[in-house]
């Protein structure tokens, strides 16, 4: 036996803990992590969702997965985007202008 | 409360104490360890919502290479050892982002907590069942998915080797 | 368990697809070809077009990837607005190949473009969250690095903004996902899921939630106030074609997206769409991108910062039909987005044409000082582009397209935000109309010299120009796609 | 065939000149421009007396035909439209904005000036004749980036400000107005399930008020902006004043006439009880326009916007019989349309003259009478003016007898109606002494000194080219059309009234 | 010839001429010609016209149906009666004089063609009037006589006093006609129709489609017109100022035309007007109050000519006291007969007057001294003219306006209206006309020889403000049908009366008593202006000072009130809302186009910083923002 109080305030914190890091980071690396945050948050939900009763396709478990790897995808993106903007700029200051 | 909520709750702490820290510390080094942290904690939840392929997916995904290249990055980004002084953001903005994600998770409970309902019968999940709905129904995604994960790597590449001077 | 498949319904995605492996192979087994990368490229992307042709004409439901019935849910919806929506989306992504020019496109152009078209074709099919997920990242992450891969300081900055903005909403795309199972139960976005959750209060609170969620997440994808920030940076600063790519097949590939998500709520909302969050979340996105867009573009006077704020403007054009949450409001969008797709490119390529590949130009309005005299060719594309953007005649599919989009909104009762409309209409037409102004007036001297390699620029706005003139004539050809 | 050769000949020749034929020289260009105009226009008076029906589909997911006909309503003032169209095509024999150089910049080429005529005369036709209302809307736009060309490119060539200030005006003004009534059409579209005018006003008829009101209330406000009523006129002094002769005559003389025109055909037409509510308020709109145009009139310094701003107290009138509600008042209202354009587009075709050949038109700079220097033009001037300040016999008179008559006696509201109507009667005195406050400065002269060599204004005289050359040629061969028109529908009204009288009968019910 | 056609031709041969005239204006010989022709023609059809004219209360046959305009019925008939045929034939007989006259008297003047179309045209709108029965056929003619009366006085369009005249003429009767055709107005929506006799009979039906008190509203603003019209009290003063004009104008305005037109109107509309006595006490009391003013005005003129004028008010202001004080029994006939009357003395006396001024040079009474002398002809009508004026028994003018007085009398005896005060006006008046009568004759037969004063040219005004004549470049004797035309008019003058004889003017009988009454009154009018005539001007025993002198020739400063009461807030207000229109009304469009610049000023502030943590920013902006409106809105 379970409740679902739990996973569901651990989602709505850390998704919560995802935004404030995104929006106080200035070092895009630290951007990252803020979204980690709030993919790792989701995903607790969406596992909660089927630890309970059975989901369509056992979409909860699968979906975990697909958002892992595009996740996992993304960030290979982004961390080669980050390190040409740091060879031109200097810095992977989020605040600085063009 | 039953013994799956208190192992849960207390994944869950160590989830979300470790994303603050990782939100807040000046040190970005730490910052990334943090998450390391908080992302342990919730392969934890995962697991004790009885989801262990996926908290091992997000271990050895997460864990095992994303971390691992955000820390690459932070150290060829030149990021310091110490306080990040640099790159603080004013107090102003942190409170402010403050809000945001307090604002955010209150939404979110303000929606979920209504349909949380009282406790019930974990399900078991059978990795049989997954693994016969993910090349079954999901086969489709899960192909795109390959695609995309190409693409990335042919993106990431491209950037990361660029074509100087050139341009479209 | 079984699926029913019928591969036709798929090419349209399949093929760019194909055409992206075996560029790559190509590529691998003869690198010195390289004028085989684009024309494989060019194929994939027009055969892909042509595959889903009978998805236009064709009546009845197309429907595939379905589970077996009476549960039975298919992720994948190839209907007539489908179609439209990915002959839209790979056609406009060929215009931007041709665009980068067939001797310039290196093989990593084809591909990341090869790529995105197909994400895009296959994200206005999806009906369920994971496709629709991994789709919709398909149509994006290519486009990020084609921004960023160009070494250029600016372009680089310009990714740098497009790749946080986009992270974040890729953040938030899959909070709503997480919400919209949480709710529903179902990972698929069909009325019946829907349905079920709209009993009960609670989860309808939840839903509700969801979709406001994923409508912010897709904001960003369609650059919609208060998600554009990074449109005007990275469209100025990257590639001219990539920014043409970002106007036209993301922007496609984003509505369809949102049509997904939004078409649902037709079965519950549809017939009575008040005070609903949903609702409120499209007006505020759709009021403030038209009136902040359009302010924004006033002001600017170099071109592809106008044509970005633009951008902004017209994604809140997009929206408003679908405020109305009706079918007839979904099929307003896709032709308005359609319609603002041709219209952007040839936009794109005019400037294109003027300002050949140099991004350092300086792409000003002056440059453009009676451009109609000196070029009239590319002064004309421009010009008949401009006006289908005002919604004046002679650029008549332009005004239908206004007519269209309103249309919905005024029969759903939501008159208010047809008046709004009204505001940014007029306040379009004097964006529009300043720059037709400099357009047809007297050449000055410090005209930009003419570029030379400039055929496939001025190719692709001839051909966007006819056409916009026969969808002006006819606009039935447009209007009736969709329906 | 008629319908479609009076839509497609000046649209298609037009297209042309703009597009293709831009490099034609201005002699070519002209005979090309006026013969598509007489073709178009014969094409035009021919379709007014056979009244033919063009429907067929055109937008079929939209419900939009392309369905013309021309009735009662719109015969005249297609007829109007037809005759303007070859009269401005003509002027380009006198006025050749594209040669007015300044500052030794060419200014665009007579083909694109005179596919600009073409276009606004095809638009105005095809939206007179538009049975369609969504049709009508997207007719009512076509004219407006031509005519935005005509003003800010062959506009006044002494201010490019001037122009920027001006074409923006008015198709930004415009553009409010036409989208606002969009959205009135769209809403009563929707809610009446068609678009087709002649079946518009039953199926609207079964709406309830609140609906009625709401569009009522929207098609006006957009419509009142071409009209235009007070206090939504300001765009049109400065059109006028910076568009070349041909621009305010087309403007004055048909743009106008869309504003009315589009009033009687869709908000009274379809949503007569809605119409109704907002008619007083629509009401004194009008006679504040008169007022206000009147006593703007006695101070203005400009000729042209003098004429302007009484375009705006005649259109007052026109809105007065409109808000009347009654066959009389639409009666009225169709005459005072017609009327005044040709009054208006005679005015702007003498002032234009006067501007032309004294390089500005502005009051406080003293000229020669022109009853002595240019007898015909002054004639024609003083024929204008008479007609303008509503002289019976001419053609203004009927249009405000009557708009007076409605008023007092309306369908509803009588209260606010009369007193509209005591005060518009106010304005007429008002228009007698602004035309003839006119007509003793330019006509007569009243400016010339007695002795010139005490008068401080004797230096600026010596520069005044005082050999102010009568009219003649085609000038005197577009006067005197204008002129003949004007005294024929005020001798004979009933060429206009009986060809409007049924369908305003049947418009408004049958009567009062 | 049936009547009606006798008044669809009268109406249609001075207009067509007017056109022919105009089209031929390059040939001024031929195109004068032409309509002098057309007016001797209209002469003789009204002559036929009086033969055939209808036995009274004969219903007239409309010779076609009516048009209808929406629920207004238009018949736009003509039609004729026997005051109407004699009033026609008077206006014909004045028009043909006047042409003459002016074929002669403006030989020199390069637009005479004009000047005599427009002549032809007033004669035809008049002529309208007097047809009409249709009031938009009567405002037609009214307004179209007001246009030509701007053009005919502003003739002279070189001489700033005649520009000012003719737009002061224009524009005080413009301004009385809002009054007139807001009564039509009134009168026609009320009945449906414009025709004259369903708008009577519907208005004094016991159904009246409105109250008495808006019926005589309506009437009121009828008369207000018609007192404008007819140079009435308040809006006497252009009449005199209209004296700019070349004379035939002023004899063809004072006599048969325009002054006279609201007579003819209000006898039209009688069977309304003596229903209404709101509009019969403001025509009693203007009238009343103009016919004294009047006369003293004119007994205290330096310039004969404008003595004539002020002459004209006052007796016009008599024809309308008939009018206001008539009863249902009596009828406007009396007020017609001192139409006819006054119209061809009028005529007379300026003919006459205009002959005398080119050989005096001016019209000022001092230039004009002694002027009769050696024109035996002129002194005789003038003379003749005069006595009609006075009211001498027997002469036309006698004999009509002791009409007049018999029906103020009755009007007063049977107490209703305006009679006692209008009967009390009319006597002083006598009085004074009488006197000034007597003045202008001592003026032009004085013994003195005249003094040679330089003729004027038309663009220097004489001294005093007088009016210069138009040098005309002969000796001064006028050619033959002048001289014709004249003593056909001096003849009529004093055998005019018998007129009464055939019935067209239905009149009752005059009192003796009444009229040894007013004769009695004449002669100490005319004596003491007799007894006063010292040795040059007479005037001077009356008027001393230069002040006062200055007062009676601008006419007690009305034309000073005019500007301080109209002319100038009028302006001022224009000037209020020409700043109103550019800055307020249009303040909101510019607002508009501020207000667009000032966001867009805002919004590129707030996008100044292209950083990528500003696109973040703007992220928290809109998650709050929907989470806000998510929250509020949900259900």
């Amino acid at each position: 036996m379970i409740h679902l109080l739990g996973p569901y305030v651990v989602a709505a914190l850390l998704v919560g803990l995802g935004v404030m890091g995104v929006l106080a980071r200035r070092n895009a690396v630290l951007v990252l992590v803020g979204v980690e945050l709030i993919l790792s948050g989701s995903l607790v939900l969406l596992v909660a969702a089927g630890a309970t009763a059975p989901s369509r396709w056992e979409a909860s478990s699968v979906l975990p997965l697909f958002v892992i790897t595009i996740a996992a995808a993304e960030v290979v993106v982004a961390l080669a985007v980050i390190l040409t903007a740091f060879r031109h700029r200097g810095s992977i200051d989020m605040d600085e202008a063009l | 409360m039953t013994s799956l909520d208190l192992a849960f709750a207390a994944c869950g702490l160590l989830a979300v104490v470790a994303g603050l820290l990782a939100v807040t510390t000046r040190q970005v080094v730490h910052a990334a360890l943090w998450l390391v942290v908080a992302l342990l904690g919730v392969a934890g939840c995962l697991l004790v919502l009885g989801h262990e392929l996926v908290a091992l997916v997000l271990v050895l995904v997460y864990v095992g290479a994303v971390v691992v290249l955000v820390l690459f990055a932070l150290m060829l980004t030149r990021a310091p050892i110490g306080p990040d002084l640099a790159h603080a953001a004013p107090v102003w903005r942190q409170a402010a982002a403050a809000v945001a994600g307090a604002a955010t998770t209150a939404l979110l409970l303000a929606a979920l907590v209504p349909v949380a309902g009282s406790a019930v019968e974990r399900r078991e999940i059978s990795n049989q069942a997954v693994a016969t709905e993910l090349f079954g129904t999901w086969v489709w995604p899960f192909e795109a998915l390959s695609v995309l994960l190409l693409a990335a790597l042919i993106a990431a590449l491209a950037i990361s080797r660029g074509r100087a001077g050139e341009d479209t | 368990m079984t699926l029913e498949m019928s591969w036709g319904l798929l090419l349209p995605a399949l093929l760019p697809v194909a055409a992206m492996l075996l560029v790559l192979v190509v590529d691998a087994v003869a690198p010195r070809a390289r004028l085989a990368a684009p024309v494989i490229g060019a194929l994939g992307l027009g055969g892909g077009a042509a595959t889903a042709l009978p998805g236009l004409v064709g009546t009845g439901p197309r429907l595939t990837l379905c589970t077996p019935a009476p549960e039975g849910r298919c992720l994948w919806d190839g209907g007539p607005l489908t179609s439209t929506l990915q002959v839209a989306a790979l056609l406009a992504t060929l215009a931007v190949l041709a665009l980068v020019s067939i001797h310039r496109a290196g093989v990593i152009d084809v591909v990341l473009l090869l790529a995105s078209a197909s994400g895009a074709a296959a994200v206005v099919a999806s009906r369920d969250l994971g496709t629709w997920l991994v789709t919709l990242e398909l149509a994006t992450l290519p486009v990020i690095a084609l921004v960023a891969w160009r070494d250029r300081r600016a372009a680089a900055h310009g990714a740098l903004t497009l790749l946080t903005t986009s992270l974040v909403s890729f953040g938030l795309l899959v909070l709503g996902a997480a919400l919209w199972v949480t709710g529903t139960g179902d990972p698929t976005l069909t009325g019946d899921s829907l349905a079920t959750a709209w009993e009960v209060p609670e989860q309808r609170v939840l839903v509700s939630l969801a979709t406001v969620v994923l409508v912010a997440g897709l904001a960003f994808k369609m650059s919609a106030v208060p998600f554009h920030a990074w449109t005007p940076t990275t469209l100025a600063a990257g590639p001219l074609p990539v920014s043409a790519l970002l106007a036209s097949a993301s922007k496609v590939a984003a509505v369809g997206a949102l049509i997904v998500v939004l078409t649902p709520y037709e079965s519950v909302l549809g017939l009575s769409p008040g005070p609903h969050a949903v609702v409120a979340a499209l007006v505020t996105l759709t009021v403030a991108s038209m009136l902040v867009g359009t302010v924004m573009a006033l002001r600017q006077t170099e071109v592809v910062r106008l044509l970005a704020w633009s951008t902004v403007a017209q994604a809140g054009w997009v929206i408003l039909p679908l405020t109305a949450l009706t079918a007839a409001g979904r099929r307003a969008a896709a032709v308005y987005v359609v319609v603002y797709a041709v219209a952007g490119l040839v936009a794109f390529a005019a400037v294109r044409a003027v300002h050949g590949p140099h991004v350092e130009d300086r792409r000003d309005l002056t440059a453009y000082q009676g451009l109609l005299r000196r070029d009239p060719v590319a002064g004309g594309a421009l010009a008949l582009a401009l006006l289908v953007l005002a919604g004046l005649p002679p650029g008549v599919i332009g005004l239908v397209a206004k007519i269209v989009a309103i249309r919905p909104v005024v029969s759903a009762g939501l008159w208010p935000v047809a008046v709004v409309a009204v505001v940014a209409a007029v306040l379009g037409i004097a964006v529009y109309v300043r720059w037709f102004a400099v357009l047809i007036g007297e050449p000055g001297e410090d005209a930009p010299a003419r570029q030379r390699s400039r055929r496939a620029s001025v190719g692709v706005a001839l051909v966007g120009s006819a056409v916009l003139v026969l969808a002006s004539v006819l606009p039935q050809l447009l209007v009736g796609l969709v329906s | 065939m008629a319908l479609i050769l009076m839509l497609l000949v000046p649209g298609a020749v037009g297209l042309w000149l703009v597009t293709g034929g831009r490099g034609l020289d201005a002699h070519t260009a002209r005979v090309v421009a006026l013969v598509a105009a007489t073709v178009g226009g014969l094409a035009a008076v021919v379709a007014a007396a056979m009244r033919p029906v063009v429907d067929r589909a055109w937008i079929p997911d939209l419900g939009v035909r392309w369905h013309f006909a021309i009735d009662g309503i719109s015969a005249p003032l297609v007829v109007l439209t037809a005759v303007i169209g070859v009269l401005v095509v003509a002027h380009a024999w006198v006025e050749q904005p594209w040669t007015d150089t300044h500052l030794g910049l060419p200014r665009g080429s007579a083909a694109t000036y005179l596919g600009a005529l073409l276009l606004v005369e095809t638009g105005a036709l095809a939206a007179f004749a538009a049975r369609d209302a969504v049709l009508f809307f997207i007719a009512f736009e076509v004219v407006l980036v031509p005519m935005w060309v005509l003003i800010s490119r062959y506009g006044d060539p002494k201010s490019a400000a001037a122009r920027a200030d001006a074409s923006a005006r008015f198709i930004l003004y415009t553009a409010v107005g036409s989208t606002l009534m969009l959205v009135g059409i769209l809403l009563l579209v929707g809610q009446a399930g068609t678009a087709d005018l002649d079946a518009l006003p039953a199926a609207a008829g079964a709406l309830g008020q609140g609906p009625q009101t709401l569009i009522a209330v929207l098609l006006t406000l957009g419509l009142a902006v071409k009209v235009p009523v007070f206090p939504l006129h300001t765009w049109l002094p400065a059109a006028h004043t910076t568009a070349p002769t041909a621009g305010s005559v087309l403007l004055a003389a048909v743009l106008l006439k869309l504003g009315t025109y589009g009033l009687v055909r869709l908000p009274l037409a379809n949503v007569p009880d809605g119409f109704a509510r907002i008619a007083p308020g629509l009401a004194i709109a009008g006679v504040v326009g008169i007022l206000w145009g009147g006593l703007i009139c006695l101070v203005e310094r400009d000729l042209k916007r003098l004429i302007a701003f009484s375009s705006v107290a005649h259109m007052g009138f026109v809105v007065l019989g409109l808000a009347s509600g009654s066959a009389t008042g639409l009666q009225a209202a169709l005459i005072g349309n017609i009327a005044h354009g040709v009054i208006s587009a005679l005015l702007f075709v003498i002032v234009g003259g006067l501007k032309h050949r004294w390089g500005s038109v502005d009051l406080a700079v003293v000229r020669p009478a022109l009853r002595e220097v240019s007898p015909r033009l002054g004639f024609a001037l003083i024929l204008g003016l008479a007609a303008g300040l509503g002289l019976p016999g001419l053609a203004g008179f009927w249009g405000e007898f009557l708009a007076l008559v409605a008023a007092w006696e309306p369908a509803h509201h009588e209260g606010v109606l009369r007193t509209c109507a005591v005060i518009a009667a106010v304005g007429a005195a008002l228009a007698a002494a602004y035309a003839l406050r006119v007509a003793r400065i330019v006509w007569v002269g009243d400016a010339v000194p007695d002795a010139a060599t005490d008068d401080p204004v004797a230096g600026a005289l010596d520069r005044i080219d005082t050999r102010t050359p009568d009219t003649r040629g085609v000038e005197l061969a577009v006067l005197a059309v204008l002129v003949a028109a004007v005294v024929t529908i005020g001798v004979v009204p009933h060429t206009v009234l009986s060809v409007t009288a049924a369908a305003a009968e049947a418009l408004v019910g049958g009567g009062r | 010839m049936s009547a009606l056609q006798v008044s669809y031709l009268l109406v249609l041969v001075p207009a067509l001429a007017a056109v022919a005239t105009l089209a031929l204006r390059r040939w001024q010989g031929p195109a004068t010609l032409v309509s002098v022709g057309a007016a001797l023609v209209s002469l003789l059809l009204a002559v036929v016209g009086l033969v055939v004219a209808p036995v009274r209360g004969t219903d007239l046959v409309p010779l076609r149906g009516s048009y209808a305009v929406g629920g207004l019925d238009l018949p736009l008939q003509l039609g004729a009666g026997p005051a109407t045929a004699a009033v026609a034939a008077v206006v014909a007989l004045v028009a043909a004089a006047v042409l003459v006259f002016t074929r002669w008297y403006l030989a020199a003047d390069d637009r005479l063609a004009v000047f005599a179309a427009t002549v032809s045209l007033f004669t035809a709108a008049m002529m309208l009037v007097v047809h009409s029965r249709d009031l938009v056929l009567t405002v037609v003619g009214w307004e179209v006589m007001g246009w030509c009366s701007y053009l005919l006085i502003g003739h002279w369009s070189r001489k700033e006093s005649a520009r000012r005249a003719a737009l002061k003429a224009f524009l005080v009767t413009r301004v009385a006609d809002i009054g007139f055709v807001l009564g039509v107005v009134g009168l026609c929506a009320g009945a449906g129709s414009t025709g004259l006799d369903t708008v009577v009979a519907a208005w004094t039906s016991d159904e009246a489609p409105g109250s008495p008190a808006l019926r005589s509203t309506l009437l009121v603003l009828v008369v207000i017109g018609v007192l404008g019209k007819s140079a009435q009290f308040p809006f006497q003063d252009w009449l005199p100022d209209a004296m700019e004009g070349p004379t035939p104008a002023s004899a063809l305005i004072h006599a048969a035309t325009m002054v006279a037109a609201g007579t003819v109107v209000l006898a039209q509309l009688f069977e309304v007007l003596v229903l209404a006595d709101g509009a019969r006490w403001v025509l009693g009391l203007a009238t009343a109050v103009t016919m004294v003013g009047a006369a003293v005005l004119a007994l205290g003129q330096s310039d004969l000519k404008r003595l004539l004028a002020w002459s004209t008010v006052s007796q016009v202001a008599i024809m309308l006291s008939a009018l206001a004080t008539t009863t249902r029994d009596v009828g406007p006939d009396p007020a017609l007969f001192h139409l006819w009357s006054h119209a061809i003395f009028k005529s007379l006396l300026f003919l006459t007057i205009g002959w005398l001024s080119v050989i005096a040079g001016s019209t000022l009474a001092s230039a004009l001294r002694g002027a009769g002398h050696g024109h035996p002809l002129a002194r005789v009508a003038w003379l003749f003219g005069l006595l009609a004026l006075a009211g001498a028994p027997f002469v036309v003018g006698g004999l009509s306006k002791e009409h007049v007085v018999v029906t103020a009398y009755e009007g007063a005896a049977s107490a209703g209206g305006p009679g006692v005060v209008v009967l009390a006006a009319l006597l002083v008046t006598v009085v004074l006309t009488a006197a000034y009568a007597v003045r202008a004759h001592l003026v032009v037969s004085a013994p003195v020889p005249n003094s040679p004063i330089p003729p004027l040219g038309p663009d220097t005004p004489g001294p005093n403000g007088g009016i210069g004549e138009k040098s005309t470049g002969h000796a001064g004797m006028p050619s033959a049908p002048v001289l014709a035309s004249l003593a056909v008019l001096t003849v009529l003058t004093v055998v005019g009366g018998l007129v009464l004889l055939t019935g067209l003017f239905d009149v009752h009988g005059a009192s003796v008593w009444w009229m040894v009454l007013t004769t009695l009154l004449i002669v100490i009018g005319g004596g003491l202006a007799w007894l006063a005539r010292g040795s040059g001007d007479p005037r001077d025993q009356f008027v001393r000072t230069p002040r006062h002198r200055a007062l009676a020739d601008s006419g007690f400063g009305a034309d000073t009130a005019y500007r301080a009461l109209v002319a100038r807030p009028v302006l001022g207000l224009a000037r209020v809302v020409a700043f109103l229109d550019r800055e307020v009304v249009d303040g909101y469009v510019r607002g508009a186009a501020a207000s667009a610049g000032v966001a867009g000023w805002l919004a590129e502030r707030g996008h100044r910083r292209e950083s990528p943590s500003a696109g973040l920013g703007l992220l928290a902006l809109g998650l709050l923002v929907a989470a806000g409106t998510a929250v509020l809105t949900w259900r």
